[in-house]
């Protein structure tokens, strides 16, 4: 069976975590191939090309991390047409182009740590920003409406959200956007950066300009990348989930799928080896798991993994 | 009255240093090669579906031709559809009737071309330098609009029209590309409009002297490319289904890229659709025989540069060699 | 001797520009290069300045033989060249000009910009020119930049000059000028090499002469032995009489006038008529305003005010196609910048301005172009082999005529004919001229820009004198003198 | 008077000081001596890279591979320092150069020899240059912590509290500008931009010239490799994607013209200046990020059209007024 695990864009680190999961999904099922994939830029018109070139291939599954959850839609349904598995993960696509959509963990509990991680990191007062991915990344967006709701709460009313800007997912584009934030807003003191390029360019930037122990960072990041961010101070606490354990379900979800043992419906629960199962709740989404944080005590530790 | 022929006598060896056929020779090999490597290549339904990935920049291509014979450059396609796509997702979320979406949609991209066009012959500015302006100019148009909002849904035509196919076999996008090509083809090789381009690319200040308005037919070819732009948008959108306005990122270059491999002179007065419609296949048929490999996109753009280089460059060396040799 | 070529050959793609020609230059002498286009007079040349090798054959400078591989070989062995071409650029300053490809540079390798300045300030103060060493090239004058150029030169202090057509685009006043710093220069014991069409200035100031024909010598010898008729038929092979025919016809009534014209810095107060079958000369110095009233006359550039009458109507021309409409066709002095696309067809070119005509709805008629185009090429008798041969290739009166053609394509009632035999040779010439003659005959009329005085009193019936924007006065050239023409063209009265 | 008035540099210079007092009142922590500092930091590699675009661009050329050909010898000088963290960082530095020549020599043999025209070479060298990246790095990106503390010192060093960057801007500016100006080299270049039929005459070898301008713009592109790594302590296929269009634009900002031959090296510097502050400007102030790209290209656009009307405005006179 070939599975194709599709990602937003090759080079990213997080994914290239995430394939080395797929890999030991298929290694453990046995009789698998996995193609790794995905376009050089990180737009929806270069994935659909990789997408319809897979699709040539009759390849029996698809699972993919969707650069526009719309664009893709209609290619995802395509495939099915023809025969195909298609899932989403990490960042979904809309319900008509998929079977199911994995998403790495629940979306609102994904914002409501995030808020409570800034609220950790810098105190519960002063100001604090968004440096996100692209302004129409799907799963940032929803992470940031979480958070808005999050941030509402009473507990939370001497922070101030001042501002939301977008990196892009390009490191130097990111690194620029948090130079901005200092000057616009000298007393900034937080930046959440749910994206695991923007969070190490946003720390980056703070030890650069001296700013450590002034303005903190968080966010979703890889513990490997953010490492020596922690060492500096700029990072206090910020979480992520297993990417490997995502790549793992998601290659996992689609064998099973595709070889006709579960439908994918809601409702269904499905075993994926080490991960347990994994149940299918409304609209056939599914969550991995919890986020999982890191700090100064753990980091090293993890730093070896992912 | 003396007899002077029309062309020197037709000998079968200048038909091998016709670009055209080289570029068709490209092709073939390709095909060929490709039908080799991947058993999935020959296969009907494939090669139409891979038609998607080209047509919408393939009719772009055809406008760009024009400009690119005529000595000029557009750097700002690309963002031209990023406009319309905006104005085509604004306008359908106002309520609006399909055909007025539709024309206000062209005229948006209209008047992105002629914006171009008029600064360009106005100022007298080479043309590579306003289209770089504008390009971030539209695409931070689009970009102020949309926000982080975007558009999902469109007119059930504009649906069909992108993603969909006559008789079920022939996309609209790809028909749509290769009648124009015949138009196109037409109307530069055969009437006096096609010639006249060719004159303004050849010697811009002795047309300006023949009384050819070398002005008017500038800003109508710029208004023309960003009419074709919006064109491309209304399919492009109507496929993905969605705009946001990163839409079609980068496509000025894929774009000008397909017209200078097919042997349109960069420096303008020179170049043929033919040309152009071949290269268009040749990047086409590569780009979908290398994806069916699995090979990533960045090893199509690796493949992509060195034809583009190797096809101008080949022939030259081997001129200059001959040359010496003489 | 001076100098001596032997048996050179070059080649180019086959055309056999030069064939085993010898060329012998004595010590102290001026020595005039004839012959016609094309004949490789600046072929030589460029195989004497380095930017050519030669094919075969021998050079020997001071008895001793030499090998010119570039153009700094050349200026080191003494030889300096004014180039047909211009070899001026524009956006840099007089000082640079002068010094370009051989800036002085001080012990350290960097420019002595300083040195350069005032050797450029002093050597201008000799020639007596009223030049900045720091203004741009831009910014001067036709005859101030031949000045810059036979400084260039003079600044390396060469032993041989050339000078390829240097008084092509010249008035005669700046001709004598330049006269003048060649006799100066002989006696400064350096020897030049002087090329020109203009046999008459040939005969006056040179000591030798050689011909060459279609790349090969014909004839080498001392001027004294020789005169104008003899060198002309040197050159075409043929005799070639009747250099100015005259055309007998009655001039009819005015068909067009222009009053009060004025645009600003460029020129004021124009007014002048324009009568059936009448060739009306324009002379003034070069950058006179000549062109640049024929330019807004044609719709090139706006006019600030004035108007135009043709045919007692008054027109408004916006664009050079209302012109054409009108049957009023302006031929360009710059034939290859703004005369014809060169990349295209010679039936392309022919027919250029008649698109519309040959065309039904915009759909090209191949018949008709070939139609045309044979009609005009039995008229001018250009040299073609087939159609779609390319203009570029055609030699430069051969592309004139094209260019010609173009216009009577038109079939225009005025034309405005702008040095239309600056740079040909005198067959060529001779060939334009008589087909004004014709041109008139069948009733056109014809306004014609010339800086050769003997042209103006040949061909025209009256002339329009100009100096710096300003009519200075008309006058019938059967009652007038060239004395007086130089005088008023000089703003001397 | 008039005439400085319609210089083009002191235009640009006014400009930029209209919008440094205006972004003042509007942000008046945009003009304290440390974020002002910053921008210049911020701004070094594009003056370095605009400096020697100019150089190509004074031969009627253009180098659209520059973004490219620096990402590619980021990543390679970073791959290495992966493996041999204990090498010493000038030899990354000098490493980075090196490629980045090589790369930009491909450049001038495929325009020069191979006579394929300048957009077309440059253009695919665009493609493929960034598409190596991908191959020899196997996609993947090497991050902070993976390089050498070493590497990453240099950049940090200050002097008069002013970056590495900036004074690394400020000798590449003297440098290019005696080579421009005061170098039979330099002044060549501007000979063969400005008439190049006629620079065959005096004797200048378009092709070589051809070459070494390329390889300038690629030594600098590939010194720019090793800085902008260093900056941003990250190297990847996306890095600097897309610069070249800043770059050019800076150039022609800066009044260099790409019909060639014409453009000072200080107005180079202007118009990457400019630039640089808007891009660092419009995030202070209070704008939507949204509206940066759209407002940055209006004003391009704009100092575009100023730029070229004060050139044509200076027509040649005929006639003497009297
Ligand atoms: N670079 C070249 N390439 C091809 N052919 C050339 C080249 N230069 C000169 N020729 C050809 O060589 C012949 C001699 O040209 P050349 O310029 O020496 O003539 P000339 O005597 O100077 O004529 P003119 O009086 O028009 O200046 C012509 O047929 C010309 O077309
Ligand atoms: N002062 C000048 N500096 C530079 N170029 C000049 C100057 N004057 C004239 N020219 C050039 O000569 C051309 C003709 O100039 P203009 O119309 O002023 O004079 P003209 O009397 O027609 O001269 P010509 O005899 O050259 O036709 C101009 O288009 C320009 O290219
Ligand atoms: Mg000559
Ligand atoms: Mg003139």
């Amino acid at each position: 069976m070939r599975i194709a695990l599709v990602v937003k864009g090759l080079g990213i680190g997080f994914f290239e975590a995430a394939a080395e999961g797929g890999e030991e999904a298929a290694k453990e099922i046995g009789g698998v191939e996995v193609i790794y994939t995905g376009p050089a830029t990180t737009t929806a018109e270069a994935q659909i090309e990789v997408i319809n070139s897979l699709i040539a291939q009759k390849v029996d599954a698809i699972a993919i991390s969707a650069n526009d959850r719309d664009a893709l839609a209609s290619i995802g349904k395509k495939a099915m047409d023809r025969g195909i598995t298609v899932i989403s993960w990490d960042s979904g696509i809309a319900e008509e182009g998929r079977i199911m959509n994995l998403d790495p963990s629940n979306t609102a509990l994904i914002g409501s740590s995030n808020i409570k991680w800034m609220k950790n990191s810098m105190g519960d007062e002063g100001e604090f920003a968004i440096l996100s991915a692209t302004s129409q990344a799907t799963n940032q967006n929803a992470w940031i409406e979480e958070m808005k709701k999050e941030h509402a709460k009473p507990e939370y009313s001497k922070m101030k959200w001042v501002d939301t800007v977008y990196g892009d997912d390009l490191f130097d584009k990111s690194y620029q956007e948090a130079l901005g934030l200092f000057k616009k807003h000298p007393n900034l003191k937080g930046i959440i950066a749910p994206t695991s390029v923007g969070i190490v360019a946003a720390a980056k930037a703070v030890e650069d300009q001296g700013l450590v122990g002034k303005v903190f960072v968080t966010g979703l990041g890889l513990p490997s990348e953010m490492k020596a961010h922690v060492k500096s101070g700029a990072a206090i606490q910020f979480g992520i989930w297993n990417p490997i354990d995502l790549g793992y379900s998601a290659v996992y979800l689609s064998h099973q799928i595709a070889s006709g043992a579960y439908t994918g419906q809601e409702g269904e629960c499905i075993p994926t080896g080490r991960m347990g199962e994994i149940c299918i709740g409304a609209g056939n989404n599914a969550a991995m798991a919890d986020p999982f944080i890191f700090d100064a005590s753990n980091i090293d530790k993890f730093a070896e993994i992912f | 009255m003396s007899l002077i022929p029309d062309k020197p006598p037709f000998k079968l060896l200048d038909i091998l240093y016709k670009k055209e056929f080289i570029l068709f020779v490209v092709l073939v090999s390709i095909l060929i090669i490709n039908s080799n490597i991947s058993p999935y290549f020959l296969d009907l339904y494939n090669l139409i579906d891979s038609t998607f990935l080209f047509s919408e920049k393939a009719i772009i291509a055809l406008t760009m031709t024009f400009v690119i014979i005529a000595r000029q450059i557009d750097l700002s396609v690309a963002s031209i559809i990023a406009v319309s796509s905006v104005v085509l997702g604004y306008t359908t979320s106002l309520g609006y009737d399909t055909w007025l979406v539709l024309l206000l949609t062209l005229l948006s991209g209209t008047l992105c071309g002629a914006f171009n066009g008029a600064i360009i012959t106005k100022f007298a500015i080479p043309s590579i330098i306003v289209t770089i302006g504008t390009m971030s100019l539209f695409r931070g148009l689009a970009y102020s609009f949309l926000e982080d909002s975007y558009y999902n849904k469109f007119p059930k035509l504009v649906g069909k029209l992108g993603g969909g196919y006559l008789y079920g076999y022939i996309p609209y996008a790809f028909l749509t590309f290769i009648l124009l090509a015949f138009v196109f083809a037409f109307i530069l090789h055969k009437t006096s409009i096609g010639k006249k381009i060719y004159s303004i690319g050849n010697n811009p200040d002795a047309a300006l002297y023949t009384g050819i308005a070398v002005d008017k037919y500038t800003f109508v070819l710029f208004t023309l490319n960003g009419l074709f732009s919006a064109i491309a948008a209304i399919f492009l959108s109507g496929r993905l289904s969605s705009v946001r306005p990163n839409i079609a990122f980068g496509w000025e270059l894929e774009i000008i890229t397909m017209v200078v491999l097919g042997g349109v002179y960069i420096y303008g007065g020179s170049g043929s659709i033919l040309g152009v419609v071949i290269s268009i296949f040749i990047l086409g048929m590569l780009s979908f025989g290398l994806g069916l490999l699995n090979v990533p996109g960045v090893g199509i753009i690796i493949f992509t540069g060195l034809l583009l280089i190797l096809s101008i460059g080949f022939p030259s060396f081997v001129r200059t060699l001959r040359r010496k040799n003489e | 001797m001076k100098l001596e070529l032997k048996n050179i050959s070059k080649n180019f793609h086959g055309v056999k520009a030069l064939q085993n020609v010898d060329f012998q230059l004595q010590e102290n002498s001026i020595h005039a290069l004839l012959g016609e286009n094309g004949a490789g007079k600046s072929t030589l040349v460029k195989i004497l300045c380095g930017v050519y090798q030669p094919d075969s054959g021998i050079i020997n400078l001071n008895n001793k033989q030499q090998s010119i591989p570039d153009p700094s070989a050349s200026l080191s062995l003494g030889i300096s060249a004014i180039h047909q071409e211009s070899v001026m650029f524009d956006e840099l300053s007089v000082t640079e000009n002068v010094f370009i490809g051989n800036h002085i540079t001080k012990s350290n390798g960097l420019v002595d910009w300083g040195l350069m300045q005032d050797k450029t300030n002093q050597l201008l103060k000799d020639l007596e020119a009223n030049i900045e060493p720091n203004e741009k090239i831009k910014d001067l004058s036709i005859a101030q930049r031949h000045i810059v150029q036979i400084s260039r030169s003079l600044i390396h202090d060469a032993d041989i000059v050339i000078m390829d057509e240097p008084t092509a685009s010249l008035s005669q006043k700046e001709i004598n000028e330049l006269y003048t710093i060649i006799r100066n220069l002989k006696k400064q014991n350096k020897s030049i090499i002087f090329i020109s069409h203009k046999l008459d200035e040939v005969i006056e100031v040179c000591d030798e002469f050689t011909v060459l024909r279609d790349g090969e010598l014909i004839k080498s010898d001392s001027i004294q032995n020789t005169n104008k008729d003899q060198l002309i038929t040197y050159m075409a092979g043929r005799e070639v009489n009747q250099i100015f025919p005259k055309n007998n016809v009655t001039i009819e009534n005015e068909i067009f006038e222009v009053r009060n014209l004025f645009k600003k810095t460029q020129f004021k107060d124009i007014n002048f008529n324009l009568r059936k079958k009448e060739i009306l000369g324009f002379y003034g110095l070069v950058g006179s305003g000549r062109t640049e009233i024929m330019k807004s006359i044609f719709g090139i550039t706006k006019l600030d005010e004035g108007e135009i009458l043709f045919k007692d109507q008054k027109i408004l021309i916006r664009k050079p196609s209302d012109a054409i409409d009108q049957g009023i066709v302006y031929l360009s002095e710059e034939r290859q910048q703004l005369g014809m696309t060169g990349l295209m067809s010679v039936k392309d070119n022919i027919n250029m301005a008649v698109m519309d005509r040959n065309s039904n709805f915009y759909v090209m008629n191949t018949l008709k172009e070939i139609k045309n185009s044979s009609a005009m090429q039995e008229k001018l008798n250009i040299k073609v082999s087939y159609w779609s041969q390319l203009t570029q290739s055609l030699s430069g009166g051969n592309q004139q005529k094209t260019v010609i053609a173009k216009w009577l394509s038109t079939k225009p009632e005025v034309l405005i004919l702008d040095e239309p035999t600056k740079g040909i040779d005198v067959r060529s010439k001779s060939a334009v001229h008589e087909f004004m003659g014709e041109l008139v005959e069948e009733g056109m009329s014809i306004m014609m820009i010339s800086s050769e005085l003997p042209e103006i009193l040949g061909m025209c019936d009256r002339v329009v004198v100009m100096y710096k924007g300003l009519i200075k006065d008309i006058l019938n050239v059967k009652e007038t003198s060239s004395e007086q023409i130089v005088k008023l063209a000089s703003g001397e009265s | 008077m008039k005439k400085i008035l319609l210089n083009r540099d002191f235009i640009l210079f006014s400009i930029i000081l209209i919008i440094l007092i205006a972004v003042g009142f509007a942000n008046p922590l945009f003009i304290t001596p440390k974020s002002i500092s910053d921008v210049l930091t911020d701004t070094s590699i594009l003056i370095i890279l605009a400096l020697s675009q100019m150089i190509v661009i004074l031969i009627r050329a253009i180098d659209l591979s520059v973004a490219s050909n620096l990402a590619l010898s980021g990543m390679l000088i970073s791959l290495l320092s992966t493996v041999h963290p204990e090498l010493p960082v000038y030899y990354f530095i000098a490493l980075s150069c090196v490629i980045g020549t090589i790369l930009g020599v491909l450049n001038g043999i495929s325009i020069a020899i191979l006579k394929v025209p300048f957009i077309v070479t440059t253009l695919g060298t665009l493609s493929i240059y960034r598409g190596l990246i991908y191959f020899v790095s196997d996609g993947k990106q090497v991050y902070s912590n993976e390089f050498s503390e070493d590497f990453l010192a240099l950049i940090h060093f200050k002097f008069l509290s002013l970056s590495f960057l900036f004074w690394l801007a400020v000798v590449v500016f003297i440098l290019i500008y005696v080579l421009l100006n005061h170098t039979r080299f330099g002044r060549n270049l501007y000979s063969l931009g400005g008439n190049p039929d006629a620079a065959k005459y005096i004797g200048v070898n378009e092709n070589k010239y051809i070459i070494m301008a390329y390889s300038l713009s690629g030594f600098f592109a590939g010194l720019c490799g090793y800085l902008w790594v260093a900056r941003y302590s990250v190297a990847s296929t996306q890095i600097a994607i897309g610069f070249e269009l800043t770059v050019i634009s800076a150039c022609v900002v800066g009044g260099i013209s790409v019909m060639g031959g014409v453009g000072t090296v200080l107005g180079c510097v202007l118009g990457a200046l400019l630039i640089g502050l808007i891009r660092n400007a419009l995030p202070a102030v209070d704008i939507s990020q949204f509206w940066q790209l759209a407002i940055s290209g209006g004003i391009i656009l704009l100092a575009i059209i100023i730029n070229t009307k004060t050139e044509q405005r200076k027509e040649k006179t005929i006639m003497v007024e009297n």
